[in-house]
């Protein structure tokens, strides 16, 4: 059994930490490091664990150069198994530490299941608050890539019906950097829902916190329809609100940014302007994040609706063949065919 | 080439009788005659806060109780052998281990009593919240140990599970993490030959204590009710961790006398035979026994021992029915550590849903 | 290590099975055994795998006498480990097998997550259905026993989420014993939860497959407001139709049966025709079936509504200790209030 | 008290001479030195696979592309020790595996193609689909076993998976049930040394053929760039399960010497002196050199060989470019095996919406 030279596990810290001090060109990917960069410099309990995490820097380069920087005790490139990175994570959780688990893409997540949900999401109210979860879970989701099978999932509603976890998706480079900053800092365990095929989309990065994590955005002003999504499909949000002002309606994107608890006060805000909702992820429709909003919005804007709010998702299957994607994921059209149909047109 | 242990460590026969075994005995040659008295003493004690719980539980105080009957000097054995800056990750049945990290009674019984989901802080008794889901502590214990690694300490992590969990992957996947990391844990497995209705036989082919060398995590087969024997096993595994040796590996050989909990009913599916056997090997009478012929069981020890027992047992019962029930709305407490919008609006939901009640009975304030 | 004689894995076949052939009165649980031992006669490739499922029957005895009756290459007492547990069933299943898995509790179903939704979810869709997995995963789910954590969960809806699965939950010994016997016989996954706080309620139990597991039924007819539900709150939604109809307001009672698919031709009629919906589960809220339900609802029906449709759930809190669980179940009080809320009273 | 694997089974060394080892070589001695030369082509046809797939990713006619290049032997050596009635359990690596099954070649590439989630059907060539979620089809090829004993065959089944996948809970889960259930069936590791950038020693801390012995189930650890060790090492465990002496462990210790998939660049995490000495022990080499100390590697049994190759390459490439993409609505196919109300109306309603473009293009019918 040869463990080689370059084994991350004797390697040991020999850079200095280069951490974000002035606003700089990054892409999403790139303001992800920079933000672990500088919750580890801030703070020596923060610790990473993951796969291939180490001398790689993770399948995505996201921790690139953070081995090298900080070292074997920080940068902890673990055996393959999902249960472990996040059990084991409790454990450092419990001795103080704030773990950072990457989990190498989105379908990988539920042989960890059992310990976020039994035990991450829970172990603060078992303990009636004694034993704090500052976990983050870092997992790069949903499709578009022309993956493999179990490489394009979007389970962020297996989660945030978990009673426990906070759960963000960010979908630009700045909310990139800093809600993983605003997550490495809180004291509840988050999952951090990165858009992998957005990885290189480039931004200028303020290394600041700025609005808070949990606040839904107004990505684009509009009168006539809300339409509400996160992650990935922000962009093509922003541009179908475009495509239909060509049209003559007038568009509000919002992000929603935190998926638990959702920002109900800037949506109803937002409805209550607009009287129609449409609202579009990559999951699978039923039980998805759209249903829940639906439901809570025609809980709490009835006599503000003008129509039934319209759900543009993935279809319940699962994750289809490379060749297939794009007849699963909403796209430009599928979502102005929403907002045709919100509209009663 | 690493060996699987070849022996079943033993330094107590049931006899009470002390038999030499040269690797071992250096590790337990410290202890004193009071010190064996004070073990006896707490063996008692546990044992009889056993007995009055599972009355509690039959006279409706309790909703469920999980006996350790038997399984005394495993517990105690293991337990008294850490220091305050080691941390215990355990499973349910570790009342005795919980005794010995020093818990108040009363908080051993909250949870079974339905009051609260865990009894004490875990950091003021080293002793994190007991795991229901079979196994998962492994990983946790593994994890801390990793901290403490990491923190350059020589503070000691302990797990406690059953023969059944050996067959979780959590359970294998913490052995390969604390191999890997050469972390200072001890997994110390009680086969109490029993997971509720199935033998050990169906969780693993060979000797549980087999299992670990294979990942590279040297184990001891130790007689898990002599006390002495476990001391020795523990004592070792927690040597070698904080000179920084890694894990060890403890299979405790012991057997549930009791039923898997209150509610379980053991002649449905075990022999009563194999529960006399095993009688004859309680670990308590050994080593009553072997105090006996060492001169120190007398009947003032016997009238202490009793005495404490008594008392803690009349402190647990008191402490039981004292204890008050949570008021309604903590069931929204603590859920998150920092103010959640759409849980806030829960529960002031309900609190505005009782209130209607206190305003209809008149008696809104 | 002793094997006791006792060990079920030496026991074989010694008595014959006794099926259910006239009208019964069985308890839901023993409905379940008899709906057990019947799909078992009638077809020498189900099997049943499961903790304690041997000797002891099961811990709540559903698998009662099964061992003695089918041996034990039929009913198999499993070492305790939940993802083999179903991923030997996706074997057998390979094999020509039609498996019954037991889940001991609710809360145990996660160590399984990852083999339930990332093999026996997807294997006939990735293998464009040259693989069938007819398999039945039995999971007493729900609270109200005064358990212990994570013995009363109510999970359904992470698998209604879950395409390629279906979702079933019985409420009654009827139901039980024939939604089971399809179930069995589905070329489908199925998750078949069971009201574990309902397994003495007693019925005349008649051996037939009775209406489809797919339809929802109307268990009070009503015309005021629709009420629906599933599973352990099915006599209580009907207890709450009876005390509504003492104020003057008239409830349709409808027991879901299938969670996914769930039988919306049945609940849009419901609607159509009360214009007022209330629906009801022990889950938490936040991502719950209700807010899928109610979501479906309002797109489907949504100028037949006359009020928002409202939700009576429980909390978004991890399953509290049993002293507090009566202030997270629904009841009566709270499912009467959700009725006044939609008649807005 | 079972050993752990002391040697490590070679008999062909690197030279390509044949070393006498008395427990394995009756296992191989029928092998005649026309099955030999069938096994070079072989190896010699799923490299040129290997080569030609992994060109026909870089021109943009597959996504993905996880080469073998290294693993010939242990995939050859295994695959051909089978029966069609036994049953393959495999991982994403295992495409000489598939040739041998008798796989069509250019169901090889429909996955990394993107044209389907799995190119064949299980039942034709007796092999599952392949697994992504490392370790999880060993549990799948166990209860298959489970299944076959039941039944009374003796048909057994094998499931292949890599080093990293054994730190995963499920293959543990999978040995704990294969020994206590003393089912047929053969874990088949290849230790190629990495996992993905992860050196084998993260994974186990001792060899990874020294873990199944703990639970009951005897491992060989097998030079796996050694077809005939590796075909006897698969007949003794394949011999075992059939007479009912359940499960067997297999490391083939082999080297992955290309990336990890052609999405991978191994310069970043190792050395090329490692690559450089696993060369000299390539898998085909050293059969080459067998075969020519036998006076059997002719020039027609190289033109031969070849020529079958060139066949299969061409093949493979006419078969990948052309291959129709799947129809839009075959999406919702095959989800379930019987109609399910919920996605018939999504698939009406995607219907209707691809038909409102040929509408709009004025092509409706
Ligand atoms: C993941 C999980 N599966 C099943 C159970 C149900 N269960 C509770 S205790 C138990 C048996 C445990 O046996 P063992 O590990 O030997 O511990 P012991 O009870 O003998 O102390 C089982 C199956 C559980 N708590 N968690
Ligand atoms: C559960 C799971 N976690 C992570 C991955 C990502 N992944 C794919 S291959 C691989 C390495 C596997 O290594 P090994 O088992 O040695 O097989 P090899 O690739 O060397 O053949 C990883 C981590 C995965 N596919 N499944
Ligand atoms: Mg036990
Ligand atoms: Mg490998």
């Amino acid at each position: 059994m040869s463990i080689t030279t370059l084994n991350p596990m004797t390697a040991n810290a020999v850079r200095t930490p280069t951490t974000l001090t002035t606003p700089t060109t990054l892409t999403l990917a790139k303001s992800i490091t920079a933000a672990l960069r500088q919750s580890m410099a801030d703070d020596p309990k923060v610790v990473l664990l993951g796969e291939d995490i180490g001398a790689l820097g993770g399948v995505f380069r996201v921790t690139d150069g953070l081995l090298a920087e900080f070292g074997a005790n920080r940068v902890i490139d673990t055996p393959l198994a999902e249960s472990a990175i996040i059990g084991t994570a409790v454990g450092l959780a419990y001795r103080g530490y704030r773990p950072v688990c990457e989990i190498q893409f989105d379908g990988f997540i539920y042989p960890g299941f059992d310990q976020i949900v039994s035990q991450v999401a829970k172990l603060h109210y078992r303990t009636q608050g004694a034993v704090k979860m500052p976990i983050t879970i870092r997992v790069p989701f949903g499709g578009g890539i022309g993956a493999a099978e179990h490489h394009s999932e979007s389970p962020e509603a297996y989660f945030t019906h978990t009673s426990g976890l906070r759960v963000i998706a960010v979908s630009n480079p700045q909310d990139a950097y800093s809600m993983l900053r605003q997550a490495i800092s809180s004291d509840d365990p988050v999952l951090y829902f990165e858009p992998k095929r957005r990885y290189h989309v480039k931004g200028e990065v303020s290394p600041v916190l700025g609005e808070s994590m949990e606040k839904a955005v107004i990505i684009t002003p509009g009168t006539d329809v809300t339409l509400v999504t996160y992650g990935p499909l922000v962009p093509t949000a922003r541009d179908a609100a475009l495509a239909a002002a060509d049209e003559g309606v007038s568009v509000e994107v919002i992000d929603l940014r935190s998926l638990a608890p959702v920002d109900y006060a800037t949506l109803e805000a937002s409805v209550r302007k607009t009287g129609r909702l449409v609202i579009t992820h990559e999951a699978v429709r039923s039980g998805g994040i759209g249903g829940e909003i639906v439901a809570s919005i025609t809980e709490r804007c009835f006599n503000y609706l003008e129509a039934a709010p319209v759900r543009v998702t993935g279809w319940d299957i699962p994750y289809p063949a490379a060749k297939l994607e794009s007849h699963h994921l909403p796209d430009l059209d599928r979502m102005l065919a929403g907002v045709d149909r919100v509209m009663g047109r | 080439m690493v060996d699987f242990p070849a022996e079943f460590v033993q330094l107590l026969t049931p006899d009470g009788v002390r038999t030499a075994l040269a690797d071992y005995d250096p590790w337990v040659a410290d202890v004193t005659g009071e010190q064996l008295a004070a073990m006896y003493e707490d063996m008692i004690v546990v044992r009889r806060i056993d007995t009055e719980a599972t009355a509690l539980q039959r006279q409706g105080e309790l909703g469920l109780w999980p006996p350790l009957l038997g399984q005394e000097a495993a517990q105690i054995g293991s337990a008294r052998s850490l220091r305050s800056d080691d941390f215990v990750f355990s499973s349910y049945r570790e009342n005795a281990v919980a005794y010995c990290r020093g818990v108040d009674y009363t908080d051993i019984l909250r949870v079974w009593r339905g009051s609260a989901q865990s009894g004490w802080n875990p950091f003021e008794i080293g002793m994190a919240s007991p795991a229901i889901i079979i196994g998962a502590q492994t990983l946790h214990a593994t994890g801390w140990a990793m901290g403490a690694k990491f923190d350059g300490s020589d503070s000691v992590a302990i797990t406690y599970f059953g023969d059944g969990a050996t067959s979780e992957g959590d359970v294998n996947e913490a052995m390969v993490f604390a191999a890997s990391f050469q972390v200072p844990v001890i997994f110390f497995c009680q086969n109490n030959q029993w997971a509720i209705s199935e033998p050990v036989g169906l969780q693993a082919h060979r000797n549980i204590a087999d299992r670990a060398p294979g990942f590279g995590i040297p184990s001891i087969r130790v007689d898990g009710n002599d006390v002495l024997a476990v001391m020795a096993a523990t004592r070792i595994g927690l040597d070698r961790a904080r000179n920084g040796g890694g894990p060890t590996f403890i299979e405790a050989v012991t057997y549930r006398m009791g039923p898997h909990t209150t509610a379980d009913d053991p002649t449905k599916y075990r022999d009563v035979a194999e529960l006399e056997a095993w009688r004859a090997k309680d670990p308590i009478l050994r080593l009553q026994r072997l105090l006996d012929s060492m001169g120190l069981f007398t009947p003032e020890l016997e009238a202490k021992t009793q005495a404490k027992a008594d008392a803690v047992a009349a402190e647990l019962r008191a402490g039981c029915i004292g204890m008050p029930d949570p008021a309604p709305l903590t069931v929204f407490d603590n859920v998150y550590a920092t103010p959640h919008t759409t849980l806030d609006g829960q529960r002031a939901e309900y609190a505005d849903y009782l209130a209607s009640f206190d305003a209809a009975d008149g008696s809104s304030s």
